[in-house]
């Protein structure tokens, strides 16, 4: 494997890379004289974003906390049913062909019906469709972990005479965490993704999807690529943020790999 | 215009001048004069070859106009008011629907029959700019944004049905006709129009231009050819929607047959509900801009603010923002050939809804 | 299978216990074990095992990989049941035994948890047992001392090298002061010159603690090093072949020198060859049949 | 994911068990839950039991076995609903194969250069952060400007750049971890032959790769079939699955069974990918064999 | 550092080649590495080595961990270079000799492709060089025959024992009949017993072949049964302590027999002594400084 790349690598190859593509965006833009309906310039969204920041801050609020919500609902039960699957095997078998499907299937495609089931006035619908969506790689990448446990450990632990619980505290749980992780990771920007989606099959207006559509249909395009910067900015800051939750609550183990 | 190159105007050689025109949504009966054309030959007639493109719900009509992937659009006169001041070149050529058709309608119960009682209520839109002759509305009944909770409406009237929503915008061609098809659990039958309050834009005073069909302004300054081809092009649309007045069955039935699905009673119901928008016309015959109307939709689209603050335009649109010429133009052949442009003896069918638009 | 005559100057004893004043620390009685595999045909693991182990007592366990060495260890420990004769620990069933906490126990891999400290994780047994906040700290801070891990109490298993690990996994494994310790290969990821430390080390470990120690290993210069006994096993079903006695003196006297003594290499050539068990045979035929 | 443990009809049949619970679970809860669903406070836990919302199982399944429109001819429910999924299928599965084939050149590219990995890989995962409806737009915008000869490019064809948008982003990740998987003692094996990059990853990286490879493959047709379904809607694509949710959510009011359809059609979309995404890992199965069960 | 003198019998050949006719199979002048880290700390990890291998001679590397064996073995495969000194492989630069494919090399884990069969696996190096299909046919059951897998040949890594693996991978080391073979302790991973086993194949099949071999170990009795010099090597920075000649008679001779000689014995003291350096000291000591 390759080594850490040094600090300058990381953090300068992207920013140069970044400035380079929005450079040359902005070239492009300038150059072809490109009507800003067909593609605003990075330096008339930025003023956009500048002169807009505060409906933007409050459209991610609306988006964010729908996406935080989900995110939390989806984890949790997530996390829950994976202990459930592991103690009780047969929910994990009877569950299988659920999952998988829940796992393949476009879930903002139940958006139109969730607003029906829990209310169009509500942000519920929105807050299930981020869940939804987390739900499935928490689960899935917990259940892997829980199962990982090593049976050096195992072993161990019915030498101890430990209790059931006893061994899932201390061995099998703290176990999971790194692959809780990689699923949180895959989550994260995930229920942004989809919350924000969820804003387009209807709901109480106010959030990111629903401010980009309608700058949009007023060809304001430069407005709605402000507030997509505005998405963008809120799924890095929950990835990072995952990112960062995930350091601080198993610094000591081997890095796990994946997104 | 891939083949030919100058020859597109010769249309005695019997080549078609390839046209495209671009809808605001999905094929339905909104745009039934179209399809009709097509289906009639009244465009091959004027020597074009026309192809409808469907909308989306990301598709912005005006932009895929003035970008150059359409050479006509249909679009509401306030959404496209947005798009001129953000500097799209385009002109409305023929203003097709001469009434507004947005309705804000409610359950009895409710007793929200005016704008002014939409307050302290949860509110149905849209959005997409379908927005502003309720804003204007309740702007002129002294009701602010803030004193309304508005929710964005799906695609389908669920919202309205359960409750989540007290006045909910509908069409009156469309999602109307959608609430008249359900079922009231209250009665076991379907909902009728005397379960529903309405309130109605035109009857308000706030009523904006609806469907529209928009032109390239530099291409009508410039291009002779595109300018003739849009009098043509004007000219077979309307015998389009003659027929659809006239045959409102048969009519309903083309645009089914070009792909829409919805149910037959509720094509119907919707040729028909468009047509009265149409007919009778009082501006001197279908497609001509009413001044009057036109400055109403340009006032409110500058007075009225939505919920962010914002208004639609800030500033008069330019003088090419609408032309009566090529209408006129389309409408003086028409009366030549001894054609009904105004249709004063329209008289509307009776549809009856199914469940489900059946 | 073959009883031979063990080789010169060590003294065969089969199942003999040392001493028998009080109950053995380990006593095997005819145990065998088969494992049912799905596709119905079993695997006879082990068969008709007899052993005897006397409280402090070292005795290894050798043979060829699949013999049993460590099935005999987890069936002792009570990590799984024979499935015939019978297993005493102490004088109590194997189950009783392990629910005492009667023995402690050690892996190949040091099997330590990754998200626990070398303290938290040695205390890990005792956090199990109830054991009072005070009493672990001190108890592990014993420990660490005595495997010389003072300064590394608060680093955690990766920042460890692998030999300290192990050195952190037998500390835990002794945190109860258990009459009896259980090693499975616990060296067997370490290289040579680490490992003879490691040895050295256990010796001086088991002689302060006075542990019977059952010891799984590969290495017939390590099982004579170390034991007292040394066991050999045959594959296929499994049975104890020899159990070969080393005498070396006592714990507390064996230092590096020993390694070079004559006595051990004659210890290590009896295994040899009780291992191969063919000792008599032709070697230049075995150059076919090494799977 | 399913363990290869217990036999396949076990498995099937504790599949087909667990549908028909959550089948009985939804009529039970329907039956006894009230209409308006559990509340607390303002806010509604479980869902409402109207027709509306819940419609009865039977109904939902009923309906596909009845014409689309009842008058006319129209075909059966399930025959529409089938032909949308395939439509919808076979534009995800361009967009699928696209991704697949942007993600593994970005993955290999990385695998070569590590500033490539450098500086590209944070605006990857970036990319992921970007709304669909942002980009959707665009594509077909620009799509439309294509016209190459004989080529020009068709509305399905911005779907399926769309699709394979969602699609290239875990192929890429997976792919370059699984690039950078093997052994360095299998690549400096490859140095002592002294074989170019090239050889190494034909004969080395590519083939170690697969293991991580065929889950990413499985997430990146989850993820075409989730972009085709909300392009379709996004830019109004006739035929597909998207499309249709948009339409028949007109009819729910009158019909609430309607509606449903299509979700049984984005059901069987995904999961016949997910087959075929397994079918593939099933001809791989000679790269798989240094893979633990999970 | 100590060039004490060698145990008895014994004779210290320090960089001496045994035959010098031909150009050496390998020869190492005054090689040093440093490995420069990030932190700015260098890592001296050989410091002026000499070494010269003639062609035929089996010469062991030993010596703590972290001597620098590995980096000799290679900075001779040219998969590192020196940082100073200088390395010929018959008379040719390391990387000419590298390109030439003048050596086969196997390391501590057999390192085969999990997804090519035992033939497949054997015939990538002749693949990869564009050796026809008939021809590499003929070559791998040569060679599968050599080290006795002949019934193998289409069964996948997976299925085999590690012992077996571990032959595939020195059948696989072979394939090009190379003049010179670098070998990373091959043997490390497998069983005593299986370790036996294999280093008499290893033997045998030097012996028909006639490769030079370096060989990387940690255990001394394989050092001493296998090679004709041991060299002992000495850590931070890693430099050759001493080189141990063995006299064991010519490998055709060697058999399991010899594990119990004399001479072998004083050969494995011999090396101990050399490699842990300080015979003369306090052993006592050494407990404490085990890390
Ligand atoms: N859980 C099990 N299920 C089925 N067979 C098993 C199981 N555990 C061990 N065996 C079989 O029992 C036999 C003895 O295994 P065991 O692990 O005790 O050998 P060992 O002597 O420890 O070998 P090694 O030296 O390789 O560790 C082997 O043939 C093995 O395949
Ligand atoms: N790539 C590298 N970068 C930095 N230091 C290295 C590198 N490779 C080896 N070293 C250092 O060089 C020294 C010698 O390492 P080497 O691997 O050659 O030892 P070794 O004798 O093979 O040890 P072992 O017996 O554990 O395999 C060690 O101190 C090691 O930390
Ligand atoms: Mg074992
Ligand atoms: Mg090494």
């Amino acid at each position: 494997m390759k080594q850490s790349a040094s600090l300058p690598r990381t953090i300068l190859a992207p920013v140069l890379l970044g400035v380079l593509a929005v450079a040359l965006w902005q070239l492009a833009v300038v150059a072809l004289e490109i009507k800003p309906f067909v593609l605003p310039s990075p330096v008339s969204i930025a003023t956009e974003f500048s002169s807009s920041v505060s409906s933007v801050w409050t459209s991610s609020l609306v988006t964010g906390a729908n996406a935080l919500i989900g995110l939390l609902i989806g984890a949790i039960v997530g996390i829950v049913a994976a202990i459930i699957a592991t103690v009780l095997p047969i929910t994990d078998e009877l569950s299988a062909p659920l999952v998988a499907a829940a796992s393949v299937i476009p879930i903002v495609a139940l958006a139109p019906v969730l607003y029906t089931m829990f209310g169009a006035d509500k942000e519920t619908a929105r807050q299930l469709v981020a869940a939804l969506a987390v739900f499935i790689p928490v689960y899935l990448n917990t259940l892997r972990g829980l199962r990982q446990a090593r049976p050096v450990h195992r072993d161990l632990m019915r030498a101890y005479g430990a209790s059931s619980w006893q061994a899932t505290r201390a061995v099998t749980l703290p176990g999971a965490v790194p692959f809780l992780f990689i699923g949180l990771r895959i989550a994260s920007s995930l229920a942004v993704i989809s919350a924000l989606i969820g804003e387009y099959f209807g709901g109480p207006i106010g959030g990111l999807g629903k401010s980009i559509t309608s700058a949009a249909a007023s060809s304001n395009y430069s407005l709605a690529y402000a507030y997509v910067l505005g998405a963008i900015i809120l799924g890095l800051v929950f990835y990072v943020v995952t990112l960062g939750l995930e350091k601080i609550v198993s610094p000591h183990r081997a890095p796990s790999t994946g997104p | 215009s891939s083949s030919g190159s100058d020859d597109s105007t010769d249309s005695a050689s019997g080549e078609l001048t390839p046209v495209t025109l671009q809808l605001q949504w999905f094929a339905q009966a909104q745009f039934a004069g179209y399809y009709a054309a097509l289906d009639q030959g009244y465009y091959e007639d004027e020597g074009l070859d026309v192809t409808i493109l469907e909308g989306g719900a990301d598709i912005v009509p005006q932009d895929v106009l003035s970008g150059g992937d359409a050479d006509y659009a249909i679009s509401w006169v306030p959404k496209v008011l947005g798009s001129i001041e953000q500097g799209a070149e385009i002109t409305d050529v023929a203003q097709i629907f001469e009434r507004s058709a947005t309705t804000q309608i409610s359950m009895k119960d409710k007793n929200i029959t005016t704008a002014a009682d939409l307050a302290g209520k949860k509110v149905g839109s849209w959005g997409y700019g379908n927005e502003w002759e309720l804003f204007a509305g309740m702007q002129k009944a002294g009701v602010a944004t803030d004193d309304i909770s508005l929710v964005q409406q799906a695609f389908d009237m669920n919202g309205f049905l359960a409750g989540d929503i007290d006045a909910a915008q509908a069409m009156t061609y469309n999602e109307y006709a959608q609430v008249l098809e359900s079922v009231n659990p209250a009665t076991g039958e379907l909902f009728t129009p005397d379960d529903l309050n309405v309130i109605d834009w035109n009857d308000e005073g706030t009523a904006m231009l609806q469907d529209a069909i928009w032109a390239d302004s530099a291409k009508l300054a410039d291009d002779d050819a595109y300018a003739d081809q849009t009098v043509k092009f004007i000219k077979a649309s309307i015998k389009g929607w003659i027929y659809a007045k006239d045959n409102p069955e048969e009519a309903a039935g083309i645009v089914t047959a070009a792909g829409s699905t919805l149910g037959e009673s509720h094509q119907l119901w919707m040729t028909n509900e468009v047509n009265k928008l149409i007919w009778p016309s009082t501006s001197g015959g279908i497609g001509m801009i009413d001044e009057a109307a036109w400055k109403q939709t340009v006032d409110i689209a500058m007075g009225t603010k939505n919920e962010t603050g914002a208004t639609v335009i800030s500033e008069e649109p330019p003088a090419t923002a609408y032309s009566n010429d090529y209408v006129t133009k389309a409408l003086d052949e028409l009366k030549d050939e001894g054609v009904d442009v105004e249709g004063a003896d329209f008289t509307p069918i009776e549809v009856t809804l199914k469940a489900g638009g059946e | 299978m073959s009883t031979e005559p063990a080789a010169s100057g060590q003294t065969v004893a089969q199942g003999q216990p040392v001493a028998s004043a009080r109950p053995a620390a380990v006593s095997v009685a005819g145990v065998g074990k088969v494992f049912a595999s799905r596709k119905g045909t079993d695997v006879t693991a082990l068969e008709a095992v007899d052993l005897t182990i006397a409280p402090g007592e070292f005795v290894s366990l050798i043979g060829p990989s699949g013999c049993g060495k460590s099935t005999l260890l987890r069936l002792i420990a009570d990590l799984d049941t024979p499935t015939s004769g019978s297993i005493e620990v102490f004088g109590k069933t194997a189950r009783q035994a392990r629910i005492d906490q009667a023995y402690g126990i050690a892996f190949q891999q040091a099997g330590l948890l990754p998200w626990r400290t070398v303290r938290a994780n040695i205390e890990l047994p005792l956090e199990l047992h109830k054991v009072g906040k005070a009493d672990r700290a001190a108890r592990s801070s014993e420990l660490l001392a005595l495997v010389g891990l003072s300064d590394f109490a608060d680093k955690y298993p990766d920042q460890l090298s692998g030999g300290m690990q192990q050195r952190v996994a037998i500390a835990r494994s002794l945190a109860e002061s258990p009459g009896l310790l259980l090693m499975d290969e616990p060296f067997g990821a370490l290289d040579e010159m680490t490992r003879e430390r490691m040895q050295t080390e256990l010796v001086r470990i088991c002689a302060e603690t006075g542990a019977a120690v059952v010891f799984v290993t590969h290495s017939i210069p390590e099982a004579v090093f170390l034991s007292n006994r040394v066991v050999v096993m045959s594959p296929r079903p499994g049975r104890i072949r020899d159990i070969i006695a080393v005498d070396l003196g006592r714990a507390e006297g064996r230092d590096e020198g020993l390694r070079e003594a004559d006595g051990f290499f004659e210890a290590v050539v009896a295994v040899r060859e009780s291992l191969h068990g063919e000792s008599a045979g032709a070697p230049a035929a075995r150059g076919v049949d090494i799977r | 994911m399913t363990r290869t443990g217990s036999p396949l009809g076990r498995r099937v049949l504790l599949g087909v068990l667990g549908v028909v619970v959550l089948a009985a679970v939804w009529e039970l809860y329907k039956a006894l839950g009230p209409a308006t669903g559990v509340m607390i406070g303002d806010l509604t836990v479980l869902p409402r039991t109207s027709d509306l919302a819940m419609p009865h199982v039977w109904d939902m399944v009923a309906r596909l076995f009845r014409p689309v429109r009842s008058a006319g001819d129209d075909e059966m429910m399930w025959q529409a609903v089938l032909e949308a999924s395939f439509f919808s299928l076979g534009v995800a599965a361009v967009g699928w194969l696209v991704g697949v084939g942007v993600g593994m050149l970005l993955a290999i590219l990385m695998q070569r250069f590590r500033t490539a990995e450098s500086a590209l890989l944070p605006w990857i995962v970036l990319s992921q952060t970007v709304p669909l409806i942002a980009i959707a737009p665009l594509v077909k915008r620009w799509g439309s400007q294509i016209e190459i000869g004989e080529f020009s490019w068709e509305n399905w064809m911005s779907v399926a750049l769309i699709a394979s948008y969602l699609a290239f982003f875990p192929v890429s990740i997976g792919a370059l971890r699984g690039l950078e998987s093997p052994d360095v003692n299998h690549v400096e094996l490859m140095r002592t032959y002294s074989v170019g990059w090239w050889a190494t990853l034909i004969r080395l990286r590519l083939p170690a790769s697969v293991p991580y490879l065929l889950p990413a493959l499985r997430l990146a047709a989850a993820n075409a079939v989730i972009g085709t379904v909300v392009a379709e809607v996004s830019i109004g694509l006739r035929g597909g699955i998207g499309r249709m949710i948009v339409e028949y959510a007109a009819a729910a009011g009158g019909d609430p069974a309607k509606p449903w359809a299509p979700i049984f059609g984005a059901v069987v979309v995904g999961l016949l990918a997910a087959g075929v995404v397994a079918l593939i890992g099933l001809a791989l199965t000679r790269y798989r064999r240094g893979e633990t069960p999970a």
